[in-house]
């Protein structure tokens, strides 16, 4: 936590000089947040990420805080579900975190939910996309700030069958978040009359595409459909690409396949087209600022992982904000969050009754090395949140 | 005397004592609670493994197999929304896993050495693809569990899962019972002649002993053991994950014993402890724990020769 | 399965197959005559496509930085050797399995530190960048075809060594008999530090020659290692022919199987090594 | 001072048509012979002629590639290694084979609680049985080791290591003892413990003993077989094998500066 402590001396610093000149001095107690996300291994750049954008965003709002001085608790999840309630109860209870910010991952997020739900703090999902979250396991006091897995793929069906592709194939890894990406787009795409010749399930965390894509080949679809995201996703749009399928069967995928990693992929991303809550060339204010400061901050230039953990700091900042900073009472606290419209770089979007964003999803293909927005898909799209009685 | 080596009686001594205590120092914070009994659980299960490959000589990498196979199982068997006995399912569970490690001891037992790490290593492997690719075990999102058992005997109830300081009381009499089992286990004739087949297997196979025998059931025993420790885990969240039966879990716990003292099995409460709470006070200090982590177990295995338990006995035995 | 796809998955097979040798041999031989165990020979294979990506990025040539990294490879191994390695000759596996994974925890941190945890790519070198078709919509790349050649060369190349020439006489006698080697007034200490700077090397321009096909991402090595191991076992531990065979096998048995019987895929390997463990409990050509 | 061999003797082992090949290497080949009870049978031979690997088949070590083992007129090549033992036959090795790390009494123990049973009990400590400990003792007081009972086996000397292992055999009580050169590497004197001992089991033992020392080969056996490249060359009493002029030639041919 060397970063940590620096930015908390930063902030410290600059929440002296704020609080000298504001009138009310609410709580001297700090804000407790929490961070359980993956720093190293396979996920950490989407760990690096989503912590870049929330710091960032609780910066920049200072002024919001009505005083309140932030301690930031971080812990590295390595993304290993079978450690996460126990780091979860650490949190909760050794840290007392009034946020708990995590994971990336969706088992780990299965493993956080088992002790946070229905305790004393807030827990806010910035990314990992599992339909129970805000499904059949919702709760008051646990928010999310991404997606649900059904989100971004769901609108993708549409605009398949508005292309005309009849016949797809779809592929992705053999987990939780993978096979219900596939599910949401063969609801919408199934719907409209479209089939899905062949489901290919990958075991996880395999990258070894080739057998694959030569079968694709041989069944010649109208477009495939992915799933993938990181490494993953680099090197299935370089396979892609370098069997040469790229150009002569249209890639489709949910928008994770081209996030924080096009610079690895390099011209093998250029034209693929997915759907996704975000796009790199959303044409307002707050984003171009967003992407400008970002880059100038951290050196390189910010993805969706970046944007969830912008907006989950946006979130607190404007909760914190509406109840003068007084965090104490949760269920106050549970109401402003949840009424909150995040005025966020993907566009505002609002909570559903199961605390999961409101959003528009974006139709959007690769330019250049960027994710350049073609249409809003669907826009306001909820999800339907199956199973949660809040 | 169960324990022969002065070193084990003052470790003794010393840990159960002061762990019997500790809870009334933390009152105030459950979480110390709840980190020290998933340390304790963790430790049931170094020792089951160090056992295995410190005493009889069986070097597994698949022996978090049984550690998810202990929380799966009590999935699999309990009923939903009943009320269940804690010590009746850890007999099914125990038995269960019992029965599943004759089957695959019979197997793997018959390879020795490096093979023999690898082919357990394989059927850990083909375990935990089974419960992470299938959706009716929740694949990689693992599954909760809402049953918490009651632990009455004869209508007398001395612990209360939801408690956390009753659940702390509860794996460390397991812990405790694991260690004297062990101990009587090593004292035992069986021991004997499992000491034997560990020094020596041609000649105890020459003596007229059919050391597969003996292999198999510690083995059996090891493994039945393993999955307790995993029945524990699961009991302490109600949650259960693939990733318990990842060969990491094997992995990290093969480093514990080795840090421990091979073969010592109270070196394995030492190990299990030294190496979680260095983890725990490298991460909450700097996120590149994992290369002062790497540098420490290296300058370990350069300092400590046989685990932290032998360098302790070198300075404590009496010299004969 | 038509017969063009059945070729294609072939090849496919073959090319993952002759990668995985290439891993795999470096571990093996380390194996084999030193009878170390080094769990961090995957943390070389991701060193590797660190290095060559780091060098691409500054020189703007694949070929020079795969030479560089080679040697920056053999380095690391000599240093790993003469350092730590050499400590633990007289001590039993488990202590090398704990140096071992010590390394790997400090070569992720390193990795983590020196680039980061954004997934990175190298572009295939322009002069290797053109494709074969195939069929109408399948195309080769020719890099593919390349590393696979290549493969086959390092191959040759080790059995040449290792059966024509002083040091590989060397190899195979200390792979039987330490105390001999040392009779004939060779320095057993040096010849180790060769071998296992030759091992560690071989996993790195293994790392290299995957990086432009794969992406260049933290954790790439622990899953390696695993594959490789059971491509060494299924060959039997030390036995470089044995390790050649068992890649080729690894690589068939996981691409068919990938599309034949797909509910299985992810055990197959898992499978075919229990199944030959079970009937040659040695491997297929242990020494 | 050699014994004839009289007729009435029971037969306790017999080989018949034995043979042993590793690849195209014939070790062992067609090797017919009866070992009697209570009777010592020397084998000897240069190096290389087969002795070890016969031993080392009739305790099961190895499977034979031919052939079959008879005990008591029962065929026994095809049962486990470990049933030889239990049928009461019991072997020392030619290199020291031991529990270096347990007291002299505790390698002797291990021996005899395979015999005693409870070897499953895993709650009753190993240290209860006194009448285990007794046998064991006896074992190592007939061996001449009773000093040493509770030195650990890695602290005594080589020789006594020897005795040591011979009293782990007796410790099993068998009825055929196979011994693999017992006094290799040892002290004259230390050969005259060893040579005295077999000389006191010889009449209560079936006693298979393959031993370079000549001298004490030709002093203990009732029998003497000698071998060569792995074929047998001759069986008789002491003197007619010494008067045979092709064991000469056979020892000659070898180099071997014998008699």
């Amino acid at each position: 936590m060397f970063n940590s402590n620096k930015m908390r001396n930063a902030l410290v610093a600059a929440m002296a000089t704020l609080t000298l000149s504001s009138p009310v001095l609410a709580n001297e107690q700090p804000i407790k947040v929490g961070m359980m996300l993956p720093f190293s291994g396979v996920y950490g750049a989407l760990g690096d990420a989503t912590r870049n954008g929330l710091k960032m965003a609780l910066r920049e709002q200072a002024a919001q805080l009505h005083g309140r001085k932030l301690e930031f608790i971080e812990i590295d999840t390595e993304a290993r579900p079978e450690r996460a309630p126990e780091i979860a109860s650490s949190l909760l209870n050794n840290s007392e975190a009034d946020f708990i910010i995590g994971p990336v991952h969706s088992g780990v997020a299965m493993g956080m939910l088992k002790v946070l739900r229905g305790k004393e703090t807030v827990m806010i999902v910035p990314n990992a996309g599992a339909g129970p979250v805000t499904g059949p396991l919702c709760s008051p006091n646990v928010f999310r700030t991404s997606f649900s897995s059904w989100q971004p793929s769901y609108p993708m069906g549409k605009v398949a069958l508005d292309k005309g592709y009849k016949k797809v194939v779809t592929m992705s890894w053999n987990y939780g978040m993978g096979k219900e990406s596939l599910d949401a787009f063969e609801e919408s795409f199934t719907a409209g009359g479209g089939e899905v010749v062949k489901k290919i399930l990958v075991p996880f965390p395999k990258t070894e595409f080739q057998a694959y894509l030569s079968e694709i080949a041989s069944i010649n679809p109208d477009a495939v459909f992915v799933f993938f995201a990181g490494g993953g996703a680099v090197k299935f749009v370089k396979d892609y690409d370098a069997l040469g399928l790229k150009g002569k069967i249209p890639l489709l995928g949910s928008g994770f396949l081209t996030e924080g990693t096009l610079e690895a992929q390099g011209p093998a991303a250029e034209g693929v087209m997915t759907t996704l809550h975000y796009a790199d060339t959303l044409d307002n204010e707050l984003n171009k600022a967003f992407r400008t400061s970002y880059k100038a901050e951290f050196g390189k230039a910010s993805d969706i992982y970046a944007v969830q953990g912008y907006d989950t700091g946006l979130m607190i900042a404007s909760a914190v904000n509406q109840l003068g900073g007084d965090i104490s009472d949760q269920q106050a606290l549970i109401k402003a969050l949840g009424e909150t419209t995040v005025k966020s770089p993907r566009g505002d979007f609002t909570f559903s009754a199961a605390h999961n964003p409101v959003q528009n999803i974006y139709l959007r293909t690769v330019e250049n090395g960027e994710n350049k927005v073609i249409e809003v898909a669907a826009p306001a799209l909820a999800d339907p949140a199956r199973g949660c009685k809040l | 005397m169960l324990f022969n080596k002065r070193t084990e009686r003052i470790f003794f001594w010393v840990f159960f004592p002061l762990a019997l205590l500790m809870p009334l120092f933390l009152a105030e914070n459950t979480f110390f609670v709840s980190k020290l009994t998933s340390i304790m659980i963790f430790a049931l299960f170094v020792m089951s493994l160090d056992y295995l490959v410190g005493r009889c000589g069986l070097i597994t990498l698949g022996h978090a197999m049984f550690y998810g196979l202990g929380g799966y199982l009590f999935w699999m068997i309990a009923p939903e929304y009943e009320a269940v006995n804690f010590w009746v399912y850890t007999f099914y569970i125990c038995m269960i896993a019992a029965a599943v490690a004759l089957i695959i001891g019979f197997l793997v037992l018959r390879t020795s050495g490096i093979y023999m790490i690898m082919i357990t290593l394989a059927f850990a492997q083909m375990a935990f693809y089974f419960f992470s690719d299938s959706i009716e075990f929740g694949g990689t999102d693992g599954l909760f569990i809402y049953v918490k058992p009651e632990t009455s005997i004869f209508g007398l109830s001395f612990f209360d899962l939801d408690n956390p300081t009753h659940f702390y009381y509860l794996c460390l009499l397991s812990l405790f019972n694991t260690l004297i089992f062990f101990r009587i286990l090593i004292r035992s004739r069986f021991g004997r002649v499992v000491d034997a087949i560990h020094e020596n297997p041609g000649r105890t196979t020459a003596l007229g002993y059919n050391i597969f025998v003996f292999r198999l059931m510690s083995y059996v025993i090891a493994s039945a053991l393993g999955a307790y420790a995993g029945y524990l885990f699961t009991l302490q969240y109600g949650f259960v994950n693939p990733s318990m039966l990842a060969w990491t879990t094997s992995g990290s716990a093969l480093v514990m014993s080795i840090l421990g003292g091979m073969g010592s099995i109270y070196g394995a409460i030492l190990g299990t402890f030294v190496y979680e709470g260095l983890h725990y006070v490298l991460e909450h200090l700097t996120e590149h724990w994992m290369l002062f982590m790497g540098a420490l177990i290296i300058a370990m295995v350069m300092v400590f020769k046989n685990g932290i338990a032998g360098s302790m006995e070198k300075l404590l035995e009496k010299r004969t | 399965m038509t017969t063009s796809l059945f070729l294609v998955q072939l090849i496919n097979g073959l090319q993952y197959g002759l990668l995985l040798f290439l891993i795999a041999s470096g571990l093996t031989l380390v194996f084999g005559v030193m009878g170390i165990l080094n769990l961090a020979h995957g943390s070389m294979y991701m060193v590797g496509a660190y290095l060559v990506w780091y060098f691409v990025e500054h020189t703007g040539s694949f070929g020079l930085s795969a030479l560089i990294s080679a040697v920056i490879a053999l380095l690391i191994g000599i240093l790993m050797e003469r350092t730590l390695i050499r400590q633990l000759y007289r001590r039993n596996h488990l202590d090398q399995v704990l140096l071992t994974i010590g390394m790997i925890f400090v070569f992720n941190a390193l990795q983590g530190l020196l680039w980061g945890n954004d997934p990175l790519g190298v572009a295939v070198p322009s002069a290797l960048s053109s494709a074969i078709p195939v069929t109408d919509v399948l195309e080769y790349p020719v890099y593919r075809i390349f590393v696979a050649l290549f493969c086959v060369g390092i191959a040759a190349l080790m059995y040449f060594m290792i059966n024509k020439t002083r040091l590989g006489m060397l190899i195979r006698a200390g792979e039987s008999n330490r105390e001999m080697v040392e009779c004939l007034g060779i320095d057993i200490r040096k010849l180790y530090t060769i071998v296992f700077a030759i091992g560690v090397m071989l996993a790195a321009i293994a790392g290299v020659a995957a990086a432009p096909m794969s992406s260049i991402v933290p954790g790439m090595g622990e899953h390696i290692l695993i594959t490789c191991f059971v491509v060494v076992v299924i060959g039997g531990m030390g036995s470089i022919k044995g390790a050649f065979i068992a890649a080729l096998l690894v690589g068939l048995v996981d691409t068919f199987a990938s599309i034949l019987v797909p509910q299985l895929s992810s055990m197959m390997i898992y499978i075919l090594m229990a199944f030959i463990l079970l009937i040659k409990p040695q491997g297929l050509f242990s020494s | 001072m050699n014994t004839q061999v009289s007729l009435d003797l029971k037969v306790m082992l017999e080989t018949q048509g034995l043979c042993k090949y590793w690849g195209g290497l014939k070790a062992l080949d067609d090797i017919s012979l009866q070992f009697f009870d209570k009777q010592l049978h020397g084998i000897v031979g240069p190096n290389g002629a087969g002795k070890s690997t016969l031993l080392n088949l009739l305790c099961g070590h190895y499977k034979p590639t031919r052939g079959s083992i008879l005990h008591k007129e029962e065929a026994i090549e095809a049962i486990k290694p470990y049933a030889f033992a239990r049928r009461g036959i019991g072997r020392s090795f030619q290199k020291t084979n031991i529990y270096p790390g347990a007291t002299c009494l505790e390698n002797c123990c291990v021996a005899v609680q395979r015999r005693m049973g409870g070897s499953f009990n895993i709650l009753r400590s190993r240290y209860t049985q006194k009448v285990l400990d007794e046998i064991a003792s006896e074992a190592l007081e007939k061996v001449g080791l009773g000093a040493r009972r509770d030195v650990v086996a890695s602290q005594i000397s080589y020789g006594e290591q020897r005795q040591l292992e011979i009293a782990m055999v007796l410790a099993t009580s068998p009825e055929v003892l196979l011994l693999d050169e017992p006094m290799a590497g040892m002290g004259h004197e230390e050969s005259q413990l060893i040579i005295e001992l077999l000389k006191t089991l010889r009449r209560e033992y079936c006693i298979v003993l393959v031993e370079h020392d000549m001298d004490a080969v030709f002093e203990l056996s009732d029998q003497l077989t000698v071998m060569v490249d792995g074929q047998h060359l001759t069986t008789g009493s002491v003197d007619q094998v010494r008067d045979d002029p092709r064991v000469k030639e056979a020892y000659l041919g070898q180099g071997d500066e014998v008699f």
